[in-house]
């Protein structure tokens, strides 16, 4: 039993910390969200160099991590920058299922990802909600390659990626898990539009409309009809990464509320020394700690067998969604009036929090399944 | 004891909705129902069909131009008017400064503000709080220096609601710094268009402007524009609140919203069932619906007594607790029953008339929109921590 | 709309609260709650005498009440004296049944029972929980009359009763609701046997054993597997009672909290004085606010029609439960240790208010329920 | 970072099971799963075969006769023996007067006192807190005044758990009424056969009396019964407060009360399906159990920093809170669970070879008894009101 980390680990955390700390400005973040990208091409260039992309995957592919520590660590100092890149749909989603499903060809590829090139990964549907296997895209084989239809909601960073990876049915109805397939589609490709528009919480995201694109036999990623698991596989990775994301943003935003309680005086005294706001805040610092262990418990699960992980997915997912909105709402009305404004930091960093919570399935979502996966 | 209307209620209720089927624009419904933003316009359009039935002046006597309706009235005719998505009225001329100037005004005051407050000539704002102040409003530091017949006015107010339309600010002032906090503060009318008015907007965390900073820079105020005494302004700011609190509870809001979040658990997939059939979304819904179901039950309680004659004392606090914390639960259900479509912002979309369509489902952003915007009900007009203190010194007395 | 008592109603809530608190001590309590009856004599006629139980029956059953706003009123006043009598098995459910399912015969019972006669109602079974149409007892018939068989579960004031009305199936599989009858059984009959012992909160209830109980004909009460409807009824009308009950017992444990942290000092001042918890008791007011207002839209309602009356029974015990742990629990908190303590009046009120959603369906049962009557 | 636990602490874990399996008297553990009343020969019965092994002294250094385990290894001790539901130790004298005699204590009374505890000649109980002081331990009236070898001490304590089998207590008392209200406080062994001692139950509201007043009238203590230094009792006060804090998370024990709660609600009818299938209930099962779950790994997490040589601080207040309320939540909802028979009560069937039996599943009198008997868990060892407030000061700054 150890809770301590790695000293390569260490550095690493030590290094983003910094390195963020020094190059992230509200500037830089409205800046990246204004842009046509809807990233900050500083910033990316800056975590490929320090080799934050290589953290994320395995040594085996060309990476120096990619277990659930460096993921953890990773995105908890992301959060804590209230930073936003494109690193989960490269180097988790589309990056991950790359490395796990992909052909020697396909994995070369990951070379050039872990140095900057920026892929999305597009698998949400309109309607299909939080459901990993409702998805309606179809492809059809059509001579030697394939014909993709369908669309795609909500894919972050896709106005900043220049390939998708892309999930579609090959075979199967509606809801079933098996018949998923995965494809690498080129976002230039003709026949895929795309309608880009701002976040809530930063960024850029795009909805995806496919009519008759043509993809050549070497787009499939993995088996045909087969993907299902590494799909389920790769959500939990970034469900552990959006976790930790969320657990760096609730350090911030108590940090921020902590200092603003300390030095905001009303009636004559710091409203920290209202003992109201105190106990308030003791349990918010508590509720914080759970967090944290509920992110632990994540990551060090993120090998483990197929039950074991996704119990601790949506156990995971479920306390930080709760936590998160307890954080969001008690460090607004903490800060009164200037908690509700753009301008103070607060704003970007409760907003991206609770947008966490739309992610990957919310904390009622991952309740019930919770529930489910103890059943079965 | 009796739960129902009394029969000349029911015919009142049923001319306001008469009135309603008749007269509110549907454009102007739609919008409201459909979170767009209103424009100046819009809300000058609706003060104007309801100043012409003579139903403006809400919490108004007959002899100024209002209804004269009592407590239980003005509570029908906002529960049906916000069952109709009507546009508010914009309260700053009509709710608030209004039955200040009637209680303390000049002759010449009221001759001139109210009508002109009823016929749309004037808009208003609101200028009490300022930075740092939050919820102690007597830290006024504002001043105005009596010069001859003027105040010489110098500070700044913020969380000026609305103040981009106006063109008149209500303003406590400190004219006093002698004794006690409260007893150096005017009650003062401000021209926004006289030399040194500088007005700029605060964009809150939903992305929108519609709170605002004044700022006072040597402003030449007439004093004819004092209401009432000099440094007895906090007596008639304290009458004001007071008359801020009507519908405090906020149970028509909360209503339309409720059956907003139903209409859209109905529509929204959850795998095989829509939302509305998960268990434990039913669950969340079904427990604010409660909570709702008693707490329209209390701030009737409180109408009636107030009908009755009585004072509504720290009663109006217990509601505005409960009101928002109702109308926050609702609003983060219907962020949560959004799903992954609660994350795109486009902001041109809540524009009448935008080429700008919505991204997914058309109550998606307006949800999330809602949800953050809303964070304000339980921060302003006293935040809820200062209600509790009220109640806990008022009515349990520790 | 009026949220003012008649003055017949304002008279009898004034004199029972004042007879209650002339009357009710903690050793009252504690001798009934030893006594083999289980409740206590003087108190019992005294409620008699002043005609309470009258208040429960309408003037058509020789009664001078039975609106919804008579059950409410009268069972907050034996709530805020923390009473416990068989009020509520004798007026409302054997009574309240009698009157209205019995034959002009049985209902000449109801002036002797609104004179001071006890009966309990045996409906709940081992196993049944909170499931009104789940009963296995079975009245088979037998010549002219009926044998009865089968167990009731935790029948409240049994010892002190000379009958019960008993649930039992004419017909029907083990949870219709058609099939349903009900009989007057006195208690000493042959195959009869009961175990009695104490409950939580106060007073005695017992285990009933019906072992081929032979009954006359004239025992049945209503129709023949008609029952169900009344059954209902009754208990709605039942759970405006517990739900008033538990209002009243609110009011005096706020009332014994407040006057606890206005005189309790600690750190050298009254723990009133300590704003986290000030904060927490406007909390606990504002709640109580709520429940005074779910009792009052409950018995507002309990002459509506069914679906309207059923969603009113399902809100309040949904709301009356919730709030009334919360005043259990905070409570005895800010209390402290004595708080803990038996001799405390606390702890006979928070027993009691706490035993209350275990009665007639608790918190869960009834927002399930509510969610279902929304549907139909 | 590792999750697991090394080879050595399996193989210890391993050892820990094999010990209970072989030596745990089935009878104990029945009567600890069933939530039945434990006598004092049942304590000193599990005592005297924990003794035998070398297991009694858990938190004692080898020296003393004491395990010498690390953090790690008590909690795994902690953790396998409420699972195998063993009778707890009675800490007084082991994790509370030991250390402080230990550390504080003359070398007689080492000699002589230490050994009593581990062979249960002594059966020591606490003279903390007082009537009226509540969390304020420092508000100490209980006198002791020297009269040659004498101290007289007059005054009462409460609240003395096991006060009842109780031979000897150790006592906080005002020797100085000088200075700070913490200066004038030293650290007495009382005897209680002395004349003058008086120990009174105080039955609780789940109708047990395992709490007690003890009263002291012209109680003459020989002087050599001071632990440490006349005046200095607030230090090994506080030093012993450290120690009750072991194991303050309770995690064993919710651990055990939420595979019990699980097992209640497999067994309880609800309709036409178990209450465990009950999507409501089985939401408010999960939620607990995602809780503890993220509990017992901030648990772990401060007994590492303890293991690696870190003094416990404020972190034992946010374990102490946090975990009193999953704690507290896993017995309202076993006490939910028991439906309508969680409201007999018949005291006897507590009792081991009682004629009475339980009313309903024996499951559900013990369920509302463990319910009422457990909201102590946030009022005892300092309120949950006094840890927030210590979070507050030494973590947040404020």
């Amino acid at each position: 039993m150890n809770f301590t980390l790695t000293e390569e680990r260490q550095m690493l955390q030590d290094g983003l910390r910094r390195y963020l700390r020094d190059t992230v400005t509200p500037d830089l973040l409205e800046d990246a969200t204004e842009s046509a990208s809807g990233h900050s091409e500083t910033l990316w260039q800056g975590l490929a160099e320090m080799g934050v992309i290589g953290a994320l995957f395995s040594e085996e592919d060309g990476g120096f991590g990619g277990a659930g520590f460096d993921i953890a660590l990773t995105f908890e100092e992301m959060g804590r920058a209230g930073a936003f890149e494109p690193l989960l749909e490269t180097g988790i989603l589309a990056g991950g299922l790359i490395a796990a499903l992909g052909s020697d060809e396909q994995k070369a590829r990951i070379e050039a990802i872990i140095g900057g090139d920026i892929l999305t990964y597009a698998h949400a549907e309109p309607g299909s909600r939080y459901d990993l296997s409702r998805v309606t895209t179809r492809a059809a084989k059509s001579g030697e390659g394939w014909t993709l239809t369908g669309l795609k909601s909500v894919v972050p960073h896709a106005p900043a990626a220049t390939h998708a990876v892309v999930s579609a049915r090959t075979s199967g109805a509606v809801a079933d898990r098996d018949g998923l397939s995965l494809f690498l589609v080129p976002l230039d490709v003709t026949g895929l539009s795309a309608r880009d528009y701002t976040v809530n919480g930063g960024g850029r995201a795009a909805e995806l409309s496919l009519v008759d694109v043509d993809l050549p036999a070497d787009a499939l990623i993995g088996p045909e009809g087969g993907a299902f698991d590494a799909i389920e596989t790769a959500h939990a990775r970034a469900t552990c990464a959006v976790c930790a994301e969320a657990l760096g943003l609730m350090e911030s935003i108590r940090a921020l509320t902590t200092e603003y309680l300390q030095t905001r005086k009303q009636f004559g005294q710091p409203i920290g020394k209202f003992q109201a706001l105190q106990h308030r805040m003791a349990d918010v610092l508590i509720e914080i700690e759970q967090a944290r262990s509920a992110v632990i418990n994540l990551a060090g699960h993120l090998e483990a067998d197929r039950t074991i992980r996704e119990r601790h997915v949506s156990a995971a997912k479920n306390l930080i969604g709760r936590v998160g909105k307890l954080v969001v709402e008690e460090s607004i009305q903490m800060h009164g009036g200037i908690g509700m404004t753009r301008e103070y930091a607060l704003a970007h960093l409760a907003k991206r929090l609770m947008m966490i919570d739309h992610r990957f399935g919310d904390a009622d979502y991952h309740l019930e399944r919770f529930i489910r996966l103890a059943a079965a | 004891m009796d739960l129902n209307y009394t029969d000349e209620q029911k015919a009142f209720r049923d001319d306001v909705r008469a009135f309603l089927e008749a007269k509110l624009p549907k454009r102007l419904s739609d919008k409201v129902a459909g979170g767009k933003r209103l424009t100046k316009a819009d809300y000058e359009e609706w003060h104007a069909i309801l100043n012409e039935k003579g139903w403006l002046g809400v919490t108004w006597p007959k002899e100024h131009g209002g209804t004269g309706w009592d407590a239980v009235e003005r509570h029908i005719f906002e529960e049906e008017t916000t069952a109709a998505h009507a546009p508010r009225i914009v309260p700053f001329g009509l709710n608030m400064l209004g039955p200040v100037l009637m209680k303390f005004g000049s002759d010449a005051q009221k001759a001139h503000y109210l009508p002109r407050i009823l016929n749309g000539d004037d808009w208003w704002c609101q200028g009490y709080s300022e930075p740092g102040a939050g919820s102690d409003l007597a830290s006024v530091k504002t001043t105005a220096v009596r010069d001859g017949d003027h105040y010489i006015v110098n500070g700044q107010k913020t969380w000026t609601t609305l103040g981009q339309h106006a063109n008149m600010i209500f303003c406590l002032v400190r004219t006093s710094k002698e004794g006690k906090r409260q007893e150096g503060i005017s009650f003062l009318l401000i021209d926004m268009d006289i030399p040194g008015v500088e007005v700029r907007p605060i964009v809150l965390l939903d992305g929108e402007a519609e709170v605002n900073e004044v700022w006072f820079n040597d402003v030449k105020v007439p004093v004819e524009n004092l209401v009432g005494e000099e440094n007895k302004g906090w007596t008639y700011a304290k009458y004001l609140l007071t008359h801020e609190r009507t519908n405090i509870a906020g149970v028509g809001f909360a209503n339309a919203g409720l059956a907003a979040l139903k209409r859209i658990a109905g529509l929204e997939n959850d795998g095989d069932r829509k939302l509305i059939d998960n268990p434990f979304f039913a669950a969340k819904i079904a427990q604010v619906e409660i909570d709702l179901m008693a707490m329209a039950t209390t701030n009737l309680r409180t109408i009636a007594a107030a009908a009755a004659g009585q004072a509504p004392g720290a009663e109006s606090s217990m509601l505005k607790v409960k009101g928002t914390l109702i109308r926050q639960e609702i609003n983060a259900l219907t962020r949560q029953a959004a799903g992954p479509y609660a994350m795109p912002f486009v902001s041109e979309a809540l524009d009448e008339g935008s080429n700008e369509g919505p991204v997914g489902p058309d109550y998606a952003m307006p949800a999330t929109q809602a949800y953050f915007n809303n964070r304000k009900l339980s921060i302003y007009g006293g935040s809820n921590e200062v209600q509790r203190q009220i109640v806990s010194k008022m009515i349990l007395e520790l």
